[in-house]
């Protein structure tokens, strides 16, 4: 089987095969032998050529926490594998779908269906914990949808506003 | 006023929550006080309230709603019987208003007396205070009706830049401006201004020279009510991101000890100077060539209190609980000798690779460092939820070690083996600060964070094989049927009475 | 031969297992030394070997054919390029032919010279030694080849009752008989021997005045390869069932500072008598009356080695590191202040209820303590399994405050918050001992466990309530489906090649 | 629903019956409000009579390992409800077979089947963690069967061996 796995601009492809008991994982082309003993609670034992280590492993979606032995704790996206995802503000040829960055409120709505924004001007307003975060618009574009309101509680991920680029309005 | 105040206590109202709510229920049960967690709906379940010997509902999650509204917490130490109240930090912890309230009510406020804190509180009649009283503050201009761009275009001329624009009624990093030159002023002037009318409807900021690698130390004092007064030695907390620390050590790799004798005999004139009782901690800005200014008092117990209780074996909030009762100070300024190094550690609930954007959520395990010279004051434990409505830390973690080398060492260790399934936390920052080589040269200064932590993380980093590794046979595992693969996901399969995302919707909206 | 071995140390097998090899690996990180974890078979998938910079596997479980394997032990310190070893403590610590061998091929043994631990491994030559020495010992009976019925009988007369036999070669409890009156001699003789021949192949036994209401107080000491010798202040240990010390603090609640320097200078004495270099601990029994005998001096770093450390500031184990590389002493005498007040417990999986029998299988969720002043230095985690091959100790919880009762306070609550899930644990029993007042008054001797603990638990003692709650709803919850109910029983569901009870029979048949 | 649960000599029933999203839960007469919101890995958060709790429950067979909030953790015995267990020992009417009371390894096997045995007398001894267990004749009889070997790895609560009491030998 093979997985993709992303982090920030990283994307890495892993490679795991069953062999006997445990498991030969193949990454960027480095050959891993694998025992592995899953326990409680996302606690994952594991024997990685010859060396135990504890791993943690949690899912949210897409997304997968992981702590694996001394390491620093990583989160990765599982790609689906049919491509990159369009990334906002990076190809401007179709709509951008305005991701919440984080679980929190929405304090402003600073727009309108079917208003003219400009690239960076500020849509929609988030607050969590006393920390302010903008949602601003990637290109120069038209709003096509809002699908927020003040005052709601919204998830990380959650789609706040879609913007259409000006080139295809 | 300090006189009346200062009566034997029996029974303490803790009106706060996350780890410093745990701190002060564990003080109280070693000084043989009863203590009463005052907490609000959504942490009526959490890790503090299920360590709490007793506990009080004070409203809806919203502060304003619980921890800021003093007449419910007031409401609720009659209730309970309490003849005391430990604001912990933050809230309503340096509100000259509460504390008065406080004492009005017949209730020890476990904290300074109203006065010193009002003026310690406003930073521009702070500054006056002090400069009255010899201490030394930045070059700079104020006064009592805040600053105007005449006023403050002046203050460029004679000062020259760079310069710091700050709120009068400051906290927290906000109402804050660097300005390097002189076409900056007046966005940034207006920008502070805002900015603080908005955080705190004071809208007066005041300038100062900003002071480039300058190092951020504070000095811890405690006064009782008799007129005595001590430092406990200093703290380095230069190393802040948006103004807030994050990493904070005693004694400070800078400080020499003539100099910490200077800092510490200014702290207390600081201290005389506001009349101040109990624990407070005086910060100072430090520039390289070793002189110092008065930056502001803080006027409560703060975060980083344990690295000093480290070195100096000192129970800070046991001291506070003390003094509040009436009590003396628990040692002579002569009796206080630093021993060893101590670094904390802010483990906060944030994603340092996305501007440190808060992580809210349901927390999976939590395993939290064992092992000699570690401290770990937490605020949750597996399971809990961290909610919206409060700040993001979630626990301090702080190691102590005979000399500075070994608490680094200790420090990025304990780091490694934390453990918070389902959110991000700035575990991985905090460790690449300790590994940095100014850091561990301990010339890491105010300018470190943002010189030498901007490009976090190096572009070029690849993620550890183990990682990959684990996520691919959890994905194999996971995949064959309800396997060991677990965390949020896999907590709710279906509605469930005891969500805490649902109370806080019901408390939130 | 202590000139030789004084060279600095790179690379150190730490040939032990448990809370020990992690603290010696630990301690080898901070002092900037690489470490290579020598396993059992068993062990190498364990907590230790799961923290291990390195590991090597020396052999199957028993100890014979790993731990205690001389030759496997320095095998892989060759292979491994190792040049010293840590042997922690129990397994070869304090065999003096091991110590030699290590020194033969010409590696570093971490500890005293041979010659000093054969010396004092041997109690009767040590109480020979000590004497001539002008330290103190209990009046007795000795001689190279042990005292026979005839010898016991005249020393009865002359000493009176009660009495203890002792074997020579003895540790750990073995080979020890009170002897109250005439009638019981010969019994207890013959049984003392026949049990030291069967656990030290050494049925030699010495007979010595037993003192009713004793303390048992210890001196750690510090021994460099210059000749310099300082102590670190005693630890009181007279909290022991079946002769094993359980809790132990410092300082002692018993010792003033006259008799503290009187013991501490009788230490030095004893340790210069055997050329003694590194870590030690001269035991003592301290009459009610403050009169002390030297009992045995243990050549090795501690079980209880923390409360020294938190009163001290010093780090042992560091300081072993140092000592055996050829440094010098961590400090000097002058420099040693005791701060605060420091108590261990042991915690084992054994059960109190049923006469402390060891309880293995595989562990649920375990949950160590935290907060300010707890230490916990822990040989499981979560998951883990205990086997029937090695001793009971699964961590030891070290609460350290600024006063005796703060630490009593905070240790209890710490214990209170263990969870260890699915094997019985001393625990609760050490709760009771913290609890009682004789115990919270310092006044425990080592009668104590006999007198005031026979009972527990107390026969009329009911459950808490919120057991018996948690007991009848995950009743109700497991019931309805494989719900949230887990532990020992929910982890097997079929044959799993990562058994650990599976690889145990393979090791243990 | 009802449960008994033994704890060496203690034996307590509890009645617990579903009340809306709760339970309410009798204990010796009294009657506690409780909610409960299950965890992973053995971790059980209840709300008793207002009061936040958490708990751990490990099962091993009948035995229950219980750690509620900061309260000693004990072990518990699900009783089956038909009636006392006999203990051994204590009522010599019928056999009784003597269960390990650690996992341990046998080291010796000191009678036979058919030996006539005294009580107190050892029959068998276990090995473990440096400690020996010795298991005695509860009362005078004879050895009905023995059900262990030297050298074999044995689980608490194995039947070890059967004495048949004299009188009705």
């Amino acid at each position: 089987m093979e997985f993709v796995f992303e982090s920030g601009e990283r994307r890495t492809t892993v490679q795991i095969e069953r062999r006997g008991g445990g498991f030969e994982v193949r990454v960027d082309g480095r050959i891993h032998t694998v025992e592995a003993r899953p326990g409680d609670d996302g606690c994952l034992d594991l024997v990685v050529d010859g060396r135990a280590v504890r791993a943690w492993v949690a899912r949210d979606g897409d997304r997968r926490f992981i702590k694996a032995g001394p390491n620093p704790a990583v989160t990765l996206t599982r790609s689906t594998g049919a491509g990159e995802r369009p990334a906002a503000g990076r190809s401007p040829r179709g709509p951008a779908r305005l991701e919440a960055a984080m679980h929190g409120r929405v304090t402003v709505v600073a727009t309108r269906v079917g208003a003219r924004v400009g690239k960076g001007e500020t849509l929609v307003v988030l607050e969590a914990m006393k920390m302010e975060i903008r949602v601003t618009a990637p290109f120069d574009g038209t709003i096509a949808a809002i699908d927020c309101r003040v005052g709601e509680i919204i998830e990380r991920g959650r789609v706040l506003a879609t913007v259409t680029p000006l080139a295809v309005a | 006023m300090s006189r009346l105040a200062a009566r034997p206590i029996r029974r303490v109202l803790v009106a706060n929550r996350g780890e410093i709510a745990v701190r002060v229920m564990r003080a109280c049960e070693e000084a043989d006080l009863e203590a009463v967690l005052a907490a609000s709906e959504i942490d009526a379940t959490g890790f503090a309230a299920r360590t709490a010997p007793e506990l009080v509902v004070l409203g809806p999650a919203p502060p304003s709603e619980s921890y800021l509204n003093s007449k419910r917490i007031l409401a609720a130490a009659r209730e309970r019987r309490c003849d005391a109240i430990h604001p912990g930090y933050g809230f309503l912890a340096e509100n000259p208003g509460f504390a008065a309230a406080v004492a009005d009510a017949g209730l020890i406020f476990i904290g300074p007396p109203p006065g010193a804190m009002a003026m310690m509180g406003d930073k521009i009649a702070a500054r006056q205070a002090m400069e009255q009283a010899g201490v030394p503050v930045l070059p700079g201009v104020t006064g009592r009706a805040g600053v105007d761009l005449a006023a403050a275009r002046r203050a460029a001329g004679r000062l020259g830049f760079p310069l710091l624009i700050k709120a009068a009624a400051g906290g927290g990093g906000r109402g804050i401006r660097i300005v390097r030159q002189a076409g900056e002023l007046e966005a940034a002037l207006a920008a502070a201004r805002r900015e603080s009318e908005g955080a705190f409807g004071d809208g007066r900021v005041m300038l100062e020279r900003f002071i480039e690698e300058a190092r951020h130390i504070e000095v811890q004092v405690l006064a009782d009510h008799e007129g005595n007064c001590i430092h406990l030695g200093e703290r380095e907390c230069s190393i802040q991101r948006r103004f807030q620390k994050i990493v904070e050590e005693a004694p400070s790799p800078f400080v020499t000890a003539a100099l910490r004798q200077r800092l510490g005999e200014t702290a207390v004139a600081a201290a005389r100077a506001c009349g101040y009782v109990n624990a407070g901690t005086v910060e100072f800005l430090v520039a390289p060539d070793g002189t110092f200014y008065f930056l502001e008092m803080n006027a409560r117990i703060q975060v980083e209190h344990p690295v000093t209780e480290a070195v100096t074996g000192i129970d800070l909030v046991r001291a506070q609980l003390a003094i509040a009762g009436g009590g003396p100070l628990p040692a002579s300024q002569d009796e206080i000798v630093m021993r060893g190094h101590a670094i904390e550690c802010r483990i906060t609930a944030e994603d340092p690779a996305r501007d440190f954007a808060p992580c809210a959520g349901k927390v999976g395990q939590v395993v939290w460092p064992t092992g000699p010279g570690i401290r770990v004051d937490a605020g949750i434990e597996s399971g809990d939820t961290i909610g919206v409505h409060y700040d993001s830390l979630i626990a301090k973690l702080i190691a102590h070690g005979p000399d500075r080398m070994t608490a680094v060492r200790r420090l990025d260790r304990a780091l490694g083996s934390v453990v918070v399934l389902g959110v991000e936390t700035i575990v991985p920052y905090l460790q690449a600060v300790l590994r940095h080589p100014l850091f561990r040269a301990g010339q890491a200064t105010t300018a470190f964070v943002a010189r030498e932590m901007a490009g976090w993380p190096p572009p070029g980093e690849t993620l550890p094989d183990e990682a990959l590794v684990a996520a691919a046979v959890a994905e194999v595992l996971g995949s064959s049927g309800g396997g060991p693969v677990s965390g949020r996901a896999s907590a709710g399969t279906g509605p469930d009475p005891w969500d805490r995302s649902d109370r806080f919707r019901v408390g939130g909206s």
